[in-house]
């Protein structure tokens, strides 16, 4: 088992495939310019609402606090509340053997994501999220968050949390195991 | 035949099956008086009815999934059916039968992956049908519309997502996959009369496809019916028997359609919440949030006060509308944080609200709002109900 | 798929294949009278000690109870501490859609079983129970239940609840579901 | 590379891969700034060391199980591992390899069986050869000792109950399956070495299997060595290094031999509690309720006042005696419904408590008694500890 985990391998052999099997009806051919680029850009909700919520921590032990809203804290990234999670679904890799950016051993980190935008009260910055599933093994069970702050409907898949983002992942294993959130982006 | 008969049945056979079979042989013990041996059986589940509830319980993304049968009359589980990650689970012919569109690998989490449909009489709760698919289900946290069977039961299809968007049609008469059927940038699938079925597309429309036999299809759009900053939560409401389509924002808007053989027919939105309750932070909140008593029009959604974009977290009220003039009837507190409410379509009708945290179900009187009974210990983290549409 | 429930047809099932797999070696011939027969009648603890106990209800989830000891009771058949209950380890059938002697809907009657002598409160009597193991689902989960009186290691395996008691069963699916408690003899 | 060199990079191939690319696309995001995307990787667990750990978690005879690696000198979950039901984990060549025995059903808990042994590296967590072995594992809640590798490391052997008894030999060098070795009525498997492996007979006897590669071998019973009714646990303690065997009995009376190429030899029975201890009610109790550090010839017993035939029922104190002589040491007090232990075999003891029902891994200071770490959440019903033996 080989670990490629550049991106270029991973689109390479999810281009291949692809090309493979849907022969002409390409991405770009099928629905256009509708999804890429530039149409999407109005509606990342990049408002920094974050920093108006007058709610508590989100913890899935603590509905009332979650139906509260979102209300991020900076100090501890196992937390469901670190800020970096504002719209995870599922496990934090860190608590799994990973980190906020590696997968745990043993698994594979998927090319695809859903992203979000999150305030971080350190820096009163906000950043641009791309969650990553790390796949090919069971549900990891540990730090199990549902946060859904700016998450949309699966009709606006880029921005939901409900999916398996295991797409490309090595040998096509579309099983979750736990979601890593690197910053890829900021509010500028 | 009892036990004691067996040890004798063996030793004429002159061969015996191992260690397996000398434990089990001991069972024939004569230092006990011989006894009947009290007779063994399988049970049957009764036929369903409309009162008949399965809870599907997929675990948190988990590989193994188990659907459990609830008489919804008195609570008590009649049996429980197994599936693998994700599983869309649909009743047809009066919830005489379950269909389970599962994904399986031969290497727990990794390996081959397997794809296939099973069909469960509900009474027996045999496997019927085992139908091969293609490995293409697109695998969401549970999204019941995803999956469906057509309105005559004829036809079971399901969604892919990647690598192109299509709807997998799958012949329940014939017990095999048809086709891939290519969509544009659409979800859910909601069936309509005349081999039609209806989905729910990025730009705010409907899109029918019309289907054959094999697959082939025609595919129209509707108008836009919902502005793109109203949006519209995962789990709406769709009857395949009045094929009527209620659809909650997260702001509590609700969006209709009519979904027939010759086009969506959409109704004017209605608005659960008052301005002052919307200034209370009254939102609606939980996974299966809204469910229709089709006969009364009586339309129930799950809600609580709570912030923005906490749309998924569980509430503990249900709002009582009539679905075509938005009027209030009643408020039910259900004092649980449930997830995913149903109400049953006979005219003594049960709301069923199950809560995934304490992995019970809850049966309230859907007039009165007095709870009647509880089902616990579904498992890890139940939150799907499905219901026998057309019953009664 | 059919419904053989009898033990006819899952005995001569295993018969046919012991024959089919084992060859010269039967089971006889192999361990001899060994295990079969009168050699083990003193082994099985019939002495009524479930009477002599001082100690509570045995349940998984209250374990100062069920490490003082069993002590049965015989009003509640989905209750961990009914007295037919007193030898099993996983979960009543009574409470997965089964009976106390029936399976639930579409699982697999298995024809071997481990047995125990549980005395019953209510008449006073000591009863023989050949726990029989429902098969072909994923564990039940309800009424979860470990109770050990009178059981023994596994070098006795015909009174050892660990093993998944489900030879013979349909498919030789040797997946555990639910157990039953028939009563199959009387302490004489 | 990073996301934004991604789309031109899509662009430029001219072919992209259906609507999952696209969503992943989105991430190329030009409203933010264009800071460093950092970087991601795949982490890689340290080094095997004495105080490594693994949890098995196999639910209570669930068809799905979990291995989680972890670090004993912190607690830190290091990785998980995949398995199927009622697996055995395996460690060998100082803790740098995991083999695992599973068995899987194509149609969750129904279908066709396939077991099969996978090896893990134990840093990287990679599945490093898969095995075929024939589909006859005996399926037991989880015994560690029904499953074993041989002293080299070179082969690894399992138990199978019906339709015969038999050991099953597999060659780790080869990575394949050799034969089954028919066996009496004859339990677990304790290696020795120069290709022997030992089982526990019914008639209290030990049984020598000396096999070679081809799995040819011969067998030779020991003297009986308990009297039948002294009920020996199911979960003794052997060590791989020091091929001592240990093996407690209901009433905490211990067995113990040495298992070498030449035959078995027998030490006097201990007794680990006094007479006033066993008119207290003192008896072990709990799975793995034995464990010994190899060393200083320490034992230490899981134990509690308990009634009769409670020897599965947690226990919250340990003892702690001279293996040799029976001297009490010391008696813990562990504040927890211990169900299994297992002490390091370092010269600065860790003893590791497993709670299956708080789901908890606790770490004491083995000397002290103190305890100095916590891993909480290990799954549904964890209670097998698997300890690299013959590191340091």
């Amino acid at each position: 088992m080989t670990k490629k985990l550049g991106f270029d391998a991973a689109i390479e052999k999810l281009s291949r495939r692809t090309a493979n099997k849907t022969g002409r009806r390409g991405f770009v051919g099928k629905l256009g310019g509708f999804l890429v680029g530039a149409t999407l850009l109005p509606l990342l909700p990049v408002d920094r609402r974050g920093r108006l919520k007058e709610a508590h921590a989100a913890d899935a032990s603590n509905l009332d606090a979650a139906r509260a809203g979102w209300q991020p804290q900076d100090q501890d990234p196992q937390a469901c509340d670190y800020w970096r999670h504002c719209s995870i679904d599922g496990n934090v890799c860190d608590c799994c053997g990973g980190t906020l950016t590696s997968c745990p051993p043993g698994t594979s980190l998927s090319p695809s994501s859903w992203v979000a935008s999150c305030y971080n009260p350190g820096d009163g910055q906000t950043y641009l999220i791309a969650y990553r599933d790390c796949c090919g093994k069971q549900t990891c069970g540990q730090c199990a968050c549902l946060n859904t702050e700016g998450e949309l409907p699966v009709y606006r898949p880029e921005f939901s949390n409900d999916i398996v983002w295991c797409f490309g992942a090595e040998n096509d294993d579309m099983t979750y195991h736990c979601t890593i959130s690197p910053v890829v982006g900021k509010a500028s | 035949m009892t036990l004691f008969n067996l040890k004798s049945k063996l030793r004429q056979q002159g061969v015996v099956g191992g260690l397996a079979a000398a434990a089990m042989m001991t069972a024939a013990y004569p230092a006990f008086a011989d006894i009947p041996v009290e007779k063994m059986t399988l049970e049957v589940a009764p036929p369903s009815d409309s009162k008949r509830v399965y809870v599907t319980d997929p675990g948190h993304f988990q590989m193994t999934s188990q659907v459990f049968t609830i008489d919804g009359n008195n609570n008590k589980i009649l049996g429980m059916s197994d599936a693998g990650k994700l599983p869309h689970v649909l009743l047809g012919d009066k919830g005489n039968f379950m269909a389970i569109a599962n994904t399986w690998y031969d290497r727990i989490a990794r390996g081959n992956r397997d794809d296939y449909i099973e069909v469960f009489d509900t009474q027996t709760h045999d496997v019927t049908a085992d139908i091969d698919i293609p490995e293409g289900r697109f695998l969401t946290a549970v999204f019941t519309h995803m999956a469906t069977l057509s309105t005559d039961d004829k036809h079971m299809m399901f969604q892919q997502f990647s690598p192109v968007p299509a709807v997998g049609l799958v012949d329940l008469e014939q017990n095999q996959f048809v086709k891939m059927m290519d969509t544009p940038d659409c979800y859910h699938l909601f069936p309509a009369p005349e081999q039609n079925v209806y989905m729910h597309c990025r730009d705010g429309s409907m899109l029918r496809i019309n289907y054959d036999d094999e697959g082939n299809s025609t595919q129209t759009h509707s108008k836009v019916f919902h502005p793109e900053d109203s949006y519209l939560v995962n789990e709406p409401y769709y009857s395949d028997v009045t094929n009527r389509l209620v659809w909650p924002d997260y702001e509590g808007r609700i969006y209709q359609a009519k979904l027939t053989a010759d086009g969506a027919e959409f109704m004017e939105p209605i608005e659960v919440f008052t301005e002052e309750e919307k200034a209370d932070r009254w939102r609606p909140g939980g996974w299966q949030l809204v469910t229709v008593h089709n006969d009364t029009n009586e339309l129930y959604l799950l809600a609580d006060q709570r912030g923005e974009f906490t749309h998924k977290t569980p509430s503990r009220y249900v709002f009582v509308i009539d679905a075509d003039t938005g009027e209030r009837l009643r408020k039910m507190e259900l004092n649980h944080e449930i997830d995913s409410i149903a109400v049953t379509q006979d005219d003594k009708p049960y709301l069923f609200a199950l809560s995934a945290n304490e992995q019970t179900l809850y049966t309230f009187d859907a007039k009165t709002g007095k709870k009647i009974g509880e089902t616990a210990g579904l498992g890890r983290y139940p939150h799907i109900l499905t219901l026998p549409q057309d019953s009664e």
